[in-house]
């Protein structure tokens, strides 16, 4: 008996944490082609922005394999995987043996294509060493083109900001973060944008990055000509599916899985962004590329892999993502569509926003500005699909909390404590 | 609007070296005395408004509050006193009838005080409670005149008797008048430790009906809350004539405190006036009394004691022998110092006598008619300990009444202020953002406290005066030496001068 | 002065000794003298006393008064009382011997007595009835006039001295009796008044006792709700009327009158059976006030035996043997031991626990 | 392994029936997460950034009680954590938030059920929360000082991990 896991960020520390709850012995290896102690992706943007050290990057105690006694082989990339004979083959040749095998491997950037892409100083905006590289030429009075406004490229917004560079951020949408923020959410968030010198771009896309071998700046679409000394692309990202692509594990936009995440293939599981995961609200598998979901599926996949029966079948999207100190929480549907009911509360004079989705009495989505205290009790809302009728008229209300549930309602939540 | 005359009687004292402007006193005074002053970023208060319940001092986390009489000083005249001077003005001022709360505060003679305890000497030895069985259980009830005993078996059944693991119980205070977790408080207290409490003329809440077998249920001239099923709850009927603080005035429950739960109960309309009448108007005479008795006992089927209250007025005894004869199984006799929610200021301080003689006049009275047997009596109007019990006892009393001492335990902090419904205790109150500060739970906890701390020293004053079980002491005046007072009081107590 | 009683409530400690013969052979005095006098020292020569049961058969359907009179008036306005209610048989000096330690005695005369059929027809009592209210009259209304005893075929003999002295004094050991009861007291603060002296007794109740009972108020407030007249304020007097009460006039049996009067602790209740414990808080409940409370062991003598009893926490010694149809009480083993060295059986009687010597073919005390 | 151990898992519930809204658990708190853990006085005028209150009291007269982290079994918090900082202790269940690592992202706030984590901007802005009092032993500060009695600590029934395992514990 053994266990593989491929991948080493928070789908794989969940397995771990998953197994090692009912599992103790099994040996358990974890393959990486990165050459770092487990770290917290999001936290590149932090990292770059001088708010957590090096040190602080951690995603767990440096203790963490050797307390859960697990073997690590980092830095290496793992080649391709051999389901008949459970066998993994790494890039030094070394077949690695499994019993029971996780793909964690995560996402890669999407890169539209542009001319120029062949140039220096060009960088994607997920892993410790596009950051790492980033920090060198993100010096203070440095000119950036971010490209993409949506999570990712605004963290690289933001961090850059901090350290002083002064950037331009071109997406091809008409807002920025379309797909979470709505035109008025949007608006207050650009602000706040303005109000630190950031040039934003919207409608627009880049023909391509101009300069010799380093890129110096970038054509528009319409024409208009950016300088700039390093390019950040941050358009989105994909289930990384390299390792297993044509291997004959169903693939979907990412590895398709059942609410065990097992895969197509038999002992091999998949978690994290490169897994699809079913998304209650939306009510088809999708991915869901948010860590609380990372870390759920793979503890999961881990227990299962113990030989476990843990489910998990209600992911949904969520985020919270603080703007230059203007808190953004969104979790579910974020967008008006037909037949969802929307109450919304905006209040110009303090840049405050609260948007309810609310789909046959149930909350199934919501958008928070500025006061974004408590949110959680509406993220529990739509995980328990509870029926609302009662609070609708209370909810974004000024202290809004448990006070405003029913009696009964409140005592059994109380009552019931934290015990999920 | 002219002039007000009124003046703050307290001084709300405030460290501000240890105020913390946390606002617990803003926001646990139901008077509003204590504010914060948002501009000024710091609590102050309107002592004005202030009662000095001690609720904020008590609360007070940092000790920072304390309160004193207003120093404002009328020119000394012993007889045009600040109290005489002051009402003077709430009355010119109002036109109306001056209310109060709890029992007479007036400084007339305290005879429980007036009053000394034997113990063993030599001659006989003292028992020591802790290693002798001391005993003071009691049973309330018509006692016959003999017992018929055949072959070993009781041949004729006793009349119903209330057995009390004490001779202690809560007397009469309505749910209405309290807080439904005061009486629950007091029920379950009762019941666990097997003494009664009181309905008082409050009806029976639904939730109280479990605690019935130490329950003694009320019927008063409102009649409020009284029908069949209330009757047969209890485990005795209590027909309330008089009560000590307000003899010969009936009851006034305001309506702001007949809230839903309380119109339920008593059976009137929600927002309504509970007005007792001064007298049962089916009740003009004693032959009329004796028909109430039995109405009673028939209701019940002769399986409860029926207790009559009435409060101690000049001729007690004469009435008590007419309310035995009557065919009362239980007589309580309430003093003028006996609390109330609420009675006009002359009536409380000025009607009624001490319990204490008024007690020795009937115990005596009932045996010189040879029938002191025929009924229990229960005596109350400010028993404020175990002392007051045992004298009580001694002077001829089967068991007491307490009420005030209950409140006391609860939190009752004697402001006087029951009649507002504002207390900030939760006691003498219905508004719900007050009654939940009194929580049962720990209510029952310190009134279980006071019974047996009262027990422990009655048991160790019977133990001293060489008694092991509390029935040796009843009417055993002989343990009592009365001390300041005249030769017609101790005649009237029945008891011998210290010294004799 | 100090003040006697009847004006004053004087305790007391004292000396027990009962002696009798269940088969109703009567003996003299002899042996209960030697028995009380051996506890000389728990007496101080403030009182001393006998009671006989059976001295004289040739009277034995008459009740037999014994007075003292403190002087001539006392004894006439007495005398003409009884000869108003009584047809008076016989009556004389009660025979005495000089002892030295003896002194100030009263005029001490007895009776043989019937009461006058008219007076108990005018006054709708029984025989009994009518002789108690008569012995209250006098020793409630006649100062100077004092009944001593008042039952059949028994007497009761009593003075100021030690027992010894007294049981001298009377020529005791010239009188047969099938039950013997004897006192010495050790009063607190008595100037020794004759009358004062225990045993104490009603009808052919009598009663010795030792002790200070702490109920005694509430006992004598319960007692004169039904007509007695506790004139003495002594606990004897008391404990006599309790037992006159529960026994004579409420025809109660022994074993529920002891209930009363040295109840089981209500924690030894559930130890029996349901009957039992509806009838012990039946009697706890109803005679409470007749509860005898503190330190007491007494020995209640009547026409068909002795009743020995202690407290219910025995705070009083007393001490029983049997030997043949003897049956023996005292304080003190020694005084029962000194005239009967080798009892068949000799125990100590626990707290409330009654030794009970019936007379053969008596069915109730 | 028994099977329905009590855990030493323990919790604390409010009793809203008696809870008189005096807010003295708050004061309790802070003073319990300040360094002058002995003296209110201090706490409160000497402690340069007096911390927050990690109760918060929920009140609409008449009704009110106090709540606080719920410490749960399965804690969203913690799963959601983007570094780490939030952590649950595997033996007590008690879950504390290193806020030497958190960088204020919110996401705890976003994923907690109870809404008892807060906001703190004093010094580096990081999440605030209760930590039932560890470091004080003894019971929770809110706790000993409520008043009224309505605020108790109470055992949480946990079902050890074969249990679990079988009943699966799905993370809703």
């Amino acid at each position: 008996m053994s266990y593989v896991i491929i991948g080493n960020s928070t789908a794989a520390v969940g397995a771990i944490e998953g197994i090692r709850k009912y599992d103790s012995s099994t040996p358990v290896t974890v393959v990486s082609d990165e050459p770092y102690h487990t770290y917290s992706r999001p936290l590149i943007s932090y990292y770059l922005g001088g708010k957590v050290t090096k040190e602080n990057m951690i995603y767990r105690p440096l203790d963490f394999y050797q307390r859960n006694n697990i073997r690590t082989m980092l830095g290496i990339k793992a080649m391709s995987v051999d389901y008949s004979n459970k066998t993994v083959l790494l890039e030094n040749g070394e077949k690695l043996g499994y019993s029971k095998l996780l793909l964690a491997t995560g996402g890669k950037p999407f890169i539209p294509p542009m001319g120029g892409l062949d140039k220096k100083n060009i960088f994607n905006f997920i892993k410790m060493d596009d950051v790492k590289a980033i920090e060198k030429v993100a010096v203070r009075g440095s000119k950036a083109v971010v490209i993409g406004a949506s999570f990712s490229g605004l963290k690289a917004v933001e961090a850059l900001v901090k350290r002083n560079v002064s950037v331009t951020v071109i997406d091809i949408m008409s807002r920025i973060m379309p797909r979470v923020l709505d035109d008025t959410a949007a608006a207050i968030a650009a602000k706040t944008l303005k109000d630190h010198d950031v040039k934003v771009l919207l409608n627009n896309t880049v023909e391509t990055i101009l300069g010799e071998d380093t890129a110096a700046g970038v054509l528009l679409k319409d024409g208009t000509k950016i300088d700039c000394d390093f390019i950040i692309l941050a358009i989105g990202v994909r289930c990384n599916t390299d390792l297993v692509k044509d291997s004959g594990i169903k693939i979907n936009r990412g590895i398709v899985v059942d609410e065990k995440m097992q895969t197509s293939i038999p002992d091999v599981y998949a978690a994290g962004d490169v897994a699809e995961g079913y998304n209650f609200i939306e009510e088809k598998m999708m991915e869901i590329a948010i860590i609380p979901n990372a870390y759920y599926q793979g503890e999961t996949a881990g227990a299962n892999m113990t030989g476990g029966n843990k489910t998990f079948n209600d992911g949904f999207i969520m985020n919270s993502m603080p703007l230059l100190d203007l808190p953004i929480i969104s979790a579910g549907i974020s967008e008006d569509r037909e037949g969802i009911e929307v109450i919304s509360k905006f209040e110009p004079e303090k840049d405050t926003y609260k948007k309810f989705y609310i789909s046959d009495n149930r909350l199934v989505g919501y958008l928070l500005i500025n006061e974004v205290d408590r949110a959680g009790i509406y993220t529990d809302m739509i995980r328990n699909q509870s029926d609302i009728t009662a609070l609708k008229t209370s909810l974004g209300a000024e202290g809004f909390g448990f006070i405003n549930f029913p009696k009964d309602m409140r005592k059994e939540k109380m009552q019931k404590g934290g015990a999920a | 609007m002219s002039l007000d005359y009124s003046t703050s009687e307290f001084t709300i004292n405030r460290d501000k070296d240890r105020c913390i402007d946390c606002q617990v006193c803003v926001r646990q005074c139901a008077n509003e005395a204590h504010y914060y002053d948002d501009e000024e970023q710091k609590v102050c208060s309107d002592e004005h408004k202030c009662v000095n319940c001690h609720r904020c001092v008590t609360l007070c986390p940092t000790r920072a509050l304390s309160i004193k009489k207003h120093e404002l000083e009328f020119r000394a005249n012993a007889n045009w006193t600040e109290n005489a001077i002051k009402d003077i003005y709430k009355q010119a001022a109002t036109g109306g009838i001056l209310l109060t709360g709890m029992g007479n505060d007036r400084p007339y003679p305290i005879y429980w005080d007036h009053m000394l305890l034997n113990a063993s000497q030599v001659t006989n030895p003292s028992i020591d409670p802790l290693r002798e069985p001391m005993e003071l259980k009691t049973f309330l009830g018509r006692k016959p005149e003999s017992l018929k005993v055949e072959n070993g078996k009781l041949a004729e059944k006793l009349p119903p008797q209330l057995e009390l693991e004490i001779p202690i119980m809560f007397s009469a205070m309505s749910f209405g008048s309290i807080s439904l977790n005061a009486c629950k408080s007091m029920a379950q207290t009762a019941y666990e430790n097997g003494i009664m409490y009181n309905t008082g003329e409050g009806g029976l809440h639904r939730d109280l009906y479990k605690y019935g077998r130490n329950t003694i249920v009320q019927v008063a001239s409102g009649r409020f809350g009284v029908h069949p099923g209330y009757l047969n709850a209890g485990a005795a009927i209590e027909i309330k004539i008089g009560q000590g603080a307000k003899p010969g005035i009936g009851g006034h429950l305001p309506g702001e405190k007949v809230e839903a739960e309380v119109s339920l109960t008593r059976m009137i309309p929600q927002g309504s006036d509970a007005i007792s009448p001064a007298p049962h108007h089916d009740i003009y005479s004693i032959e009329d009394l004796r028909q109430l008795i039995f109405a009673l006992k028939e209701a019940t089927n002769y399986t409860k004691p029926i207790s009559v209250k009435i409060a101690a007025v000049h001729n007690v005894a004469a009435i008590c022998s007419g309310i035995a004869r009557a065919g009362a199984d239980i007589i309580a006799i309430d003093g003028y110092r006996g609390g109330t929610g609420a009675a006009p200021t002359r009536i409380r301080d000025n009607v009624g006598i001490p319990v204490e003689l008024a007690l020795a006049a009937v115990d005596t009275r009932l045996r010189d008619e040879g029938i002191r047997n025929q009924v229990s009596i229960v005596c109350g109007g400010s028993v404020r300990n175990s002392a007051d019990i045992i004298k009580a006892i001694a002077l001829g009393a089967d068991a007491v009444y307490i009420a005030s001492s209950a409140l006391l335990t609860m939190g009752c902090h004697m402001c006087q202020k029951c009649y507002t419904g504002k207390c900030n205790w939760g006691i003498a109150t219905q508004d719900p953002n007050l009654t939940k500060r009194l929580n049962p739970e720990i209510a029952v906890k310190r009134l279980t406290n006071l019974l047996h701390a009262w027990s422990h020293e009655m048991k160790e004053m019977l133990g001293g005066m060489g008694i092991n079980a509390i029935e040796s002491l009843r009417g055993n005046r002989h343990m009592l030496r009365g001390i300041g007072l005249s030769d017609r009081d101790l005649n009237i107590l029945g008891i011998k001068a210290a010294g004799e | 002065m100090l003040q006697r009683e009847g004006e004053v409530r004087i305790p007391s400690g004292c000396a027990i000794s009962g002696i009798m013969n269940k088969k109703g052979k009567t003996f003299s005095g002899v042996d209960i003298i030697r028995s009380i006098s051996l506890m000389h020292d728990r007496s101080n020569g403030l009182g001393g006393g006998f009671a006989a049961y059976g001295i004289y058969p040739e009277y034995k359907d008459l009740y037999a008064v014994h007075m003292f009179y403190d002087d001539k008036n006392a004894k006439d306005a007495a005398e003409h009382f009884l000869n108003e209610h009584f047809d008076v048989e016989i009556g004389g000096k009660i025979p005495v011997r000089k002892v030295p330690s003896i002194v100030n005695a009263p005029i001490i005369w007895r009776y043989f007595l019937n009461p006058r059929k008219d007076k108990i027809m005018e006054s709708e009592l029984n025989e009994d009835e009518f002789v108690v209210r008569c012995v209250m009259n006098i020793n409630t209304n006649m100062p100077g006039a004092f009944v001593v005893s008042s039952g059949k075929n028994m007497g009761a003999f009593k003075a100021v001295g030690y027992p010894e002295d007294v049981g001298e004094y009377y020529m005791l050991d010239t009188y047969k009796a099938y039950i013997w009861t004897a006192h010495g007291r050790f009063p607190t603060n008595t100037p020794g008044w004759w009358g004062g002296a225990h045993p104490f007794t009603l009808l052919d109740w009598s009663v010795v006792h030792n002790g200070e009972i702490s109920s005694y108020g509430a006992n004598a407030r319960y007692l004169e709700m039904f007509g007695y007249k506790c004139t003495l304020q002594t606990d004897t007097e008391a404990i006599t009327y309790i037992f006159d009460l529960l026994l004579r006039r409420h025809k109660l049996p022994l074993d529920v009158a002891i209930t009363a009067v040295a109840s089981p602790f209500w924690s030894e209740l559930e130890r029996m059976t349901p009957e039992k414990q509806e009838l012990v808080k039946a009697v706890r409940a109803v005679y409470s006030s007749l509860l005898i409370n503190g330190p007491f062991s007494i020995i209640l003598g009547s026409r068909n035996g002795i009743v020995a009893l202690n407290d219910r926490i025995k705070l009083r010694s007393l001490v029983a043997a049997t030997k043949g149809d003897y049956l023996y009480v005292a304080s003190e083993e020694s005084s029962i031991r000194e005239v009967c060295a080798d009892p068949d059986r000799l125990w100590a009687p626990r707290g409330g626990e009654p030794v009970i010597g019936m007379l053969e073919g008596a069915d109730n005390i | 392994m028994d099977n329905n151990k009590v855990s030493n898992r323990k919790r604390i519930y409010a009793k809203e029936e008696v809870c008189i809204g005096c807010r003295l658990c708050e004061v309790h708190c802070v003073v319990a997460h300040s360094q002058y853990k002995n003296d209110i006085v201090k706490a409160y005028k000497k402690s340069p950034q007096r911390p927050l209150s990690r109760i918060l009291v929920e009140e609409t007269r008449p009704v009110s009680f106090g709540l606080q982290c719920r410490h749960c079994d399965d804690p969203k918090c913690v799963k959601a954590c983007i570094t780490g900082a939030m952590q649950q202790d595997p033996d007590t269940g008690i879950v504390t938030n290193d806020e030497s690592r958190c960088i204020g992202c919110w996401t705890c706030i976003l994923a907690c059920p109870y809404g008892v984590i807060k906001r703190d901007f004093k010094g580096r802005k990081v999440a605030s929360k209760c930590d039932f009092c560890i470091d004080l032993g003894g019971s929770p500060a809110c706790v000993k000082n409520c008043p009224n009695e309505a605020l108790y600590v109470d055992e949480v029934r946990v079902l050890n991990n074969e249990e679990s395992k079988e009943k699966g514990g799905t993370a809703k």
